[in-house]
């Protein structure tokens, strides 16, 4: 709270946030509820010497950043749905030839789980996701998502829906942070003519040697050791509450996990005993946290906008020492935005008392 | 504490720049303001709704909320499930102008209605457009959400730029609206009085 | 082609004008040749749009319908064309 | 309805004529409200919108070619998508800027019916650029047809690759400048230089006279396809007064003044003049 | 065994398969080790009067094919690795669309995993996935994934790789098949102007009725029934071998397994009770049947040539009854095509023994 | 080494000069091996391939340019891929088709930089068009080569969409035949009509003439980057005896009858002469 | 059962064919076959390698194995990683045209060796291309796999289209070969005696 | 220019050929004006490639070094020329 707060939408906090951190590129290609994100970068990039692309498309959106971030500006894209589709390729080659990449998700409902977390492209690869639940986090997280793609010189995505686009919230944009130096693989032009010029490829940044090609088991080995590297240094973030004397542990994430949470608010007024967890980060997904929460739980309760995919990682994180039941479904909204008109916190109470129901209480065999 | 307020009405009232208008007065203020507007594309006559929230720490609630503190209720093609969504002791401020008592849908008992021919108002005051501030006008002076003067020093900011010259209009009519609820006086503060006392 | 007896207007053909249809864009408006459609003033259909009226003086020549993006409109030609009541601004060239 | 009769304008006081029936007097109805293939006139485009003008032209010419029962659409996505599950006509709808290689494979497999896209300059020369100019030189025996009104009218009226020189959009704010974002793509004339293309002509439906004009293209393209004599396209200018951020009745000047000033109309190319792909 | 049995490559037997199932449109774009498949279907497309599209990119080719499948053609398509990425928007939505598609996936190792068997593309929708260990069952599965894509009305993937494409193997392919009609709701022109037109669209294929759109939820819920009804409908298959007493399962699929199966049986033949799982179908994954080969083992080993994303799979069906040990890697292949130098028979059955070391014998607590 | 003096063969009795060594009278070293900027001359490209040919006068551009140290290289995905890691000028390696784009974010991210795309047809006119034509629509300051032998000659000289009608190729066994597979597409004629495009040349590297003149067109297009005078772009006709199944000696004149003769040489357009973009 | 035979030699010595003559020709008989070639690109010298297997049901083997039965060796330079893979009995048909003594790398104990100078007698013929047929013809000869007969059977359905004109001179490839092989007998029947009979 | 001395020839350069690096392919024979450069008969390098081997009447012209992919060439021109031995064959049009 401060004379700097303002009312902002998502898109913009987002756009914001990140020029604070220090985007200086970024492309797009406008689709509902990415677009918005786009004209917030188109105004805000050039006030501070930045470059924002109209790409013609999403797959030339993603090869400008990736030409801009090889030069070691800090580079985001985005898009929604289809346009990440056809990103893919792209994104997974970024992630092999290690360069630093903010990508913005404005997903339409939360169908793009496994594509986010799993990578849709070839290969082995991850990215990490963080999927902030409002404004104010979203503003948090796209200053940490920079932070994290330079670090690891992999990129990080921001996974947001409709409503994190379109909602106005009273936020603070953090203060402009000064541009970090170039980092030394960037690629200048300067080493050109050295007999050590650079290659940034995600064949390996090795110049040939002996022998012809790129020493490609030493780049992949060196890639597995970086994603093990950060899927064990970057620290999983959870929201949990009322978890310690809970019968059945609640789990969403994104927006639907406020109307989740404002559900499980409700019945713990109404005397149950119901716990919410929220995985911050999808990747690195916070197994221990979860499986700590659902320690002595009856139950466990799976809400996401789409047809059951982080329960798969909730499965994995309780590994049978409790049920998992999914309680969740696809989003049935007529604007095929994903704005979720089934999000109804009755509705979602309901069903969690069924599982309580169904789970009998704590401690009783 | 959270006040939720529901907006419904059709394209033309200015719902959403009165939402604006709200939650910008409601962050200069020094609260904490959430809003999720949603229209159904740029016909006119199609819906216009808002769910605005304001507290005194960061919104918890989700965008859109099950069960509201209060309502503003412009027009009643697309009302129902906004009334649906109030309480025993929810107020409900109504353009009456437009939503007679024949056209308007059952409101759930307890509700406490501050009845306001917003739309009439504005346009004796020559801004048709300006309905839905007269109504604000209104819902503030029942609520003491804001000071009516903390959204007259907004209107500048939640105008967009070409419509800076309405700022006059505007004005008068959120002081219409204000004028026209006097008789019903303070229905609920929206803050307890110590907050009122701060801010 | 044919002269029109003063204060009348020959008419060559007619319209329906699905008037719910209209969404007020005024492209027939300036599409019709003998300008013999005229907006309403102020009443609209129920969606709020204001909608075009006919005078007499219609030729038929379909240029309202080809450029009406809300298929609001039949034409009908007559089959013999007919001298109806005309009114000085829409025999006028800056019409209504 | 309201009818409103106040006595303050003059203009009530002229005879107007009633038009809500058909005449009693003798005629003959000359022009239908909805073409015969648009099951549902109603349609949520903006008012003035040129894409409607558009498609009932294309579609007409289908109906006039008597291959209602043997034709299948093929559409991208962008406003006119609102027609897709609109149409008595076979739909296929395509992604975003894929609808020339789906149209491809339906006349690869089906090379007696007749096969068209519909897509816009969004659609077509951003997105799917390379699928058109694919099947284009392919010689590929369909049809595409071109919405162009220089906008993404569908996300709020952004820039596409045939937005013309100084042009505001919502994500050119200061208007196109070529420095920044290039310049217009002319879709026709590019795609007039390929050997497999067969017909091409740009028209526009800012006037009847335009929209008379154009339906004729549409025919010619439609007959070039049916005579497998390669690839025909035809470009036509639409309005677009939401994204181009004017009133409806200056859109027809503006689309004039502007874009078709860049983009100008006429066929570009006829294989029964050149003499076929490979003629020329 | 028979007179008409051949030597062939794998490609060349898959597009036989394919071709006499009822495959009659194939559109593909060349990369190693897909490039085969797509020679010997313009060999042999034309021969029976189909085609087979050259086409100019791999956007372009799946793009084909959804067309040829919307008039009710049997259409294939497929391609490697960065070329499947680029398919995934429209593999998608074809999905969505409801229409019947066979994707020969020639993968460079078995990086796309996750890909294929959560889909790499936007929103909710599942392939079905069938991963032949050798040209033989190739040529089976290639037939079954034309029956099983007409059956549900949804794409269904051959995942196989640089061993499958290049293998010669001697196999009789199956007799050329009647091809059967042409689907109500293929695509022939001939209801225009019925007041019925049809409409295959991923929106659905209700025309606009009332008010003006598409009914996005009905459609919607329509295909999550179809999935539902398909992942339940069709029957897992897997290979299992020694699974009865063994104090190790190791699990593994396509042709590495054949390296681990090797492995296994070597290591049986030294007394070493070891039991060996082959999931044929990846979607459905065979969890009940893994479960049970799982019972009563010490460890579950899970070989893949990746970094590790069956083991989830695997993890999720034996559910924590037994600790699951990944013991695979990526490929450090320096051709790039995944053919694996790291698949050393010996050198699997170390790390198997490993295994069966760390986890002690079956029964013993 | 096995050296055969075999008695029988006449030749062997000629008076063959020693050039194991620089010579011992008075010379001076015109043209060296590899060129500066290529670190390790050996490659495995096959016996007479034009792509090193093309790939050293490009290098030798830059040099004598003098931009050794503020180049950029953007390299696609063809056989030519091998230089990538092979060059002593910074090198991005682009996905197959996508190097347009990432030259452009490269040059937008530093605009004061040399920046350049090294492509073949198969990677430029098939998998990325849309990429190339975009980026010369936009007048992006980049220069793009495209090495252009016809063929796929990565994955065994498959047809691409520059391939002539009647080639052999690997997938158009009976040849190109232009109702099953289309017309060739005129890159260099495609993109001189764009307005945002400054310079076009078509070369080819089948003879040392050709080479020299491609040479001079490289410089020109470079020139024409730096001078910020519009996209450039330079087409290099390159022999690939392996794809085009022929004898090595065969390759050169096989480029000229039949690529050349549809992919005609020369320079195409120039801003210098027509006035920059915009002025055409 | 199923009998291992490792290939290796350099490009332009007919590795490839000659593996695909015996697999071809094993699968005309009624046998199952399994062959897995790799060559270094296109470059002349570059290593050639197949790992063919056949065997009276389906083969089970994957397509590269960690142990052979037998092996072909026509060059030495890419040869360390085949020799490796022989155990104890295998049979080894060694091209000493080539693979001279001193050339040779390592070969495990108990190895039985056929050394024929494949290369030279190819040369013989008026066929250097032909060695590896000289050498499979060999191969046949000490272990029975096939008999020549059925090699020369297959010969042309083998070869590609455009070298049909090369039958005769690999069939007296494969004879040249077997007669060099006949002082060895046979080292090892590849298949028990009944089925032999069968075949 | 210089008329030939009968037998001998007019050589403004040499070569260093980097025999290892040839891969055959004989474009430089043909490319060479004075046809001073001839292919090995059967002697090859390591790889197994004949190569280019040079007569006198070199030119300097760098036709050779021009087309070759594997950059073999260096050249060299005589800071004057000299008259070298010649073959009648080399200075013959049909050369080698
Ligand atoms: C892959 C993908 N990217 C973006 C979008 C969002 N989108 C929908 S329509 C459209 C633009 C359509 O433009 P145009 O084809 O010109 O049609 P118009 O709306 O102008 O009629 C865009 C960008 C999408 N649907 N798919
Ligand atoms: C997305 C994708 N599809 C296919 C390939 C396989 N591939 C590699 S190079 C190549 C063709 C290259 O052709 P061209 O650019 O003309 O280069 P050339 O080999 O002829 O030098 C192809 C299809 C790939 N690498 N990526
Ligand atoms: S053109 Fe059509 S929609 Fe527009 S005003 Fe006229 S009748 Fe109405
Ligand atoms: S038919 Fe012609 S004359 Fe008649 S109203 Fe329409 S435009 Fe006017
Ligand atoms: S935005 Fe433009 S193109 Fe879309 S419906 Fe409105 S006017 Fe038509
Ligand atoms: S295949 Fe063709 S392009 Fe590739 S290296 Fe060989 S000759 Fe050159
Ligand atoms: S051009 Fe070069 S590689 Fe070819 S033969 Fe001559 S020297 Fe050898
Ligand atoms: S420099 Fe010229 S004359 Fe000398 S060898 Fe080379 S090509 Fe021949
Ligand atoms: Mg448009
Ligand atoms: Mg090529």
């Amino acid at each position: 709270m401060g004379p700097e707060m303002q009312l902002m939408e998502g898109s913009e906090a987002i756009s914001g946030a990140l020029v604070a951190a220090g985007v200086r590129f970024f492309a797009g290609y406008p689709m509902t509820p990415f677009t918005e994100v786009l004209e917030h970068m188109a105004r805000r990039l050039p006030a501070v010497g930045g470059v924002c692309m109209n790409a013609e498309s999403e797959l030339e959106a993603v090869g400008m950043a990736w030409g801009a971030a090889a030069t070691g500006a800090i580079a985001a894209t985005g898009s929604t749905g289809q346009g990440l589709s056809l990103m893919q390729e792209s994104l997974s080659e970024i992630t092999l030839a290690r360069l630093p990449l903010v990508v913005i998700n404005m997903a339409r409902a939360q169908g793009d789980y496994w594509q986010s977390t799993r990578g849709g492209g070839h290969g082995d690869y991850r990215h990490l996701v963080l999927a902030p639940a409002d404004v104010t986090e979203a503003v948090a997280l796209a200053s940490d998502a920079v932070d994290m793609t330079l670090r690891w010189r992999n990129p990080v995505q921001l996974f947001g829906d409709y409503f994190l686009a379109h909602t106005y919230q009273s936020v603070e944009l953090p203060p402009m942070r000064e541009l970090p130096p170039r980092p030394e693989w960037a690629l200048t032009g300067e080493s050109g003519g050295t007999g050590q010029a650079k290659l940034v490829s995600s064949l390996g940044s090795t110049k040939q040697r002996e022998g012809v090609g790129y020493d490609l088991s030493e780049h992949y080995a060196g890639g597995v050791a970086n994603t093990e590297a950060m899927l064990a240094g970057e620290p999983p973030r959870i929201e949990t509450l009322w978890c310690d004397d809970a019968d059945v542990v609640v789990v969403a994430f994104g927006t639907p996990a406020r109307f989740i949470r404002d559900a499980v608010r409700k019945l713990r007024e109404s005397g149950e005993r119901v716990g919410f967890a929220r995985p911050i980060t999808l990747v690195p997904f916070p197994s221990k946290a979860i499986a700590e929460a659902a320690e002595g739980c009856r139950a466990v309760a799976v809400y996401e906008n789409n047809q059951g995919q982080m329960v798969d990682d909730v499965r994995l994180a309780v590994l049978g020492r409790a049920p998992v039941t999914f309680i969740g479904g696809l989003s049935m909204d007529s604007s095929g935005f994903g704005i979720a008109p089934d999000l109804e916190v009755g509705l979602l109470a309901d069903r969690i008392a069924e599982v309580l129901a169904a789970s009998g209480e704590r401690g009783a065999a | 504490m959270e006040r939720e307020l529901l907006m419904t009405g059709i394209g033309g009232q200015g719902v959403q720049l009165a939402a604006q208008l709200l939650a910008k007065a409601a962050t200069r203020s020094g609260r904490y303001a959430q809003l999720f507007g949603s229209y159904g594309g740029m016909m006119r006559g199609g819906n216009t709704d808002a769910t605005l929230i304001i507290g005194q720490e960061p919104v918890q609630a989700p965008p859109m909320v099950g069960s509201a503190w209060s309502a503003l209720v412009m027009h009643h093609e697309f009302a129902v499930p906004t009334l649906d969504r109030l309480r025993a002791g929810s107020i409900l401020v109504l353009n009456t102008a437009v939503v007679t008592r024949e056209l308007l849908p059952p409101v759930p008992d307890g509700v406490r209605t501050a009845a306001i021919p917003a739309s009439e108002l504005a346009i004796e005051l020559g801004s048709p457009a300006a309905a839905t501030m007269v109504a604000l006008g209104a819902y503030a002076a029942v609520t003491r959400i804001l000071a009516i003067a903390e959204l007259v020093e907004t209107l500048p900011e939640a105008l967009p730029s070409y419509r800076r010259q309405h700022v006059a209009s505007n004005e008068r009519a959120l002081h219409a609206g204000a004028d026209a609820a006097a008789g019903y006086g303070v229905l609920e503060a929206a803050w307890p009085a110590e907050v009122r006392a701060q801010a | 082609m044919s002269a029109d007896t003063p204060g009348r207007v020959l008419t060559r053909g007619t319209l329906v004008i699905d008037v719910e249809a209209c969404k007020g864009c005024e492209l027939c408006i300036d599409a019709c040749p003998p300008r013999v459609l005229v907006m309403t003033d102020t009443a609209t259909n129920s969606r709020g749009y204001r909608y075009p009226e006919l005078f007499a003086g219609c030729i038929a020549c379909q240029a309202c319908t080809a450029i009406c993006p809300d298929f609001v409109f039949q034409v009908y030609r007559y089959d013999e064309p007919v001298e109806l009541e005309a009114s000085l601004e829409t025999s006028a060239d800056d019409g209504a | 309805m309201s009818t409103d009769a106040s006595p303050a304008s003059p203009r009530r006081m002229l005879p107007i004529l009633p038009t809500d029936a058909p005449p009693e007097r003798a005629s003959r109805l000359i022009h239908d409200f909805t073409p015969d293939l648009i099951e549902v006139g109603a349609h949520h485009l903006c008012p003035g919108c040129g894409e409607p003008i558009a498609m009932r032209s294309i579609l007409e010419a289908v109906a006039e070619a008597d291959a209602i029962a043997r034709a299948i659409a093929v559409f991208g996505i962008g406003c006119y998508t609102a027609f897709s599950n609109n149409l008595d006509c076979e739909v296929l709808q395509a992604l975003h800027g894929r609808a020339p290689s789906l149209a491809t494979g339906v006349k690869r497999a089906r090379p007696d019916l007749l096969v068209f896209t519909v897509q816009g300059d969004g659609d077509m020369v951003n997105e799917g650029l390379q699928e058109v100019v694919h099947a284009a030189a392919r010689g590929e025996q369909v049809t595409c047809f071109m919405l162009n009104n220089g906008v993404f009218g569908e996300t709020g009226g952004h820039m596409t690759a045939t937005t013309v020189l100084g042009q505001r959009t919502k994500n050119t704010l200061d208007g196109r400048d070529a420095e920044a974002h290039g310049y217009p793509i002319l879709m026709s004339n590019l795609l007039a230089g390929l050997e497999g293309v067969a017909y091409v002509a740009r028209g526009a439906v800012n006037s009847h006279v335009n929209v008379n004009r154009t339906k004729k293209m549409i025919q010619r393209a439609l007959q070039v396809q049916q005579q497998r004599l390669g690839f025909s396209f035809v470009e036509i200018l639409t309005m677009c007064p939401t994204g181009w951020f004017i009133e409806t009745t200056e859109a027809p000047d503006y689309l004039a003044d502007k874009h078709a000033a860049v983009h100008a109309m006429g066929v570009l190319k006829d294989a029964a003049v050149t003499g076929g792909p490979g003629a020329a």
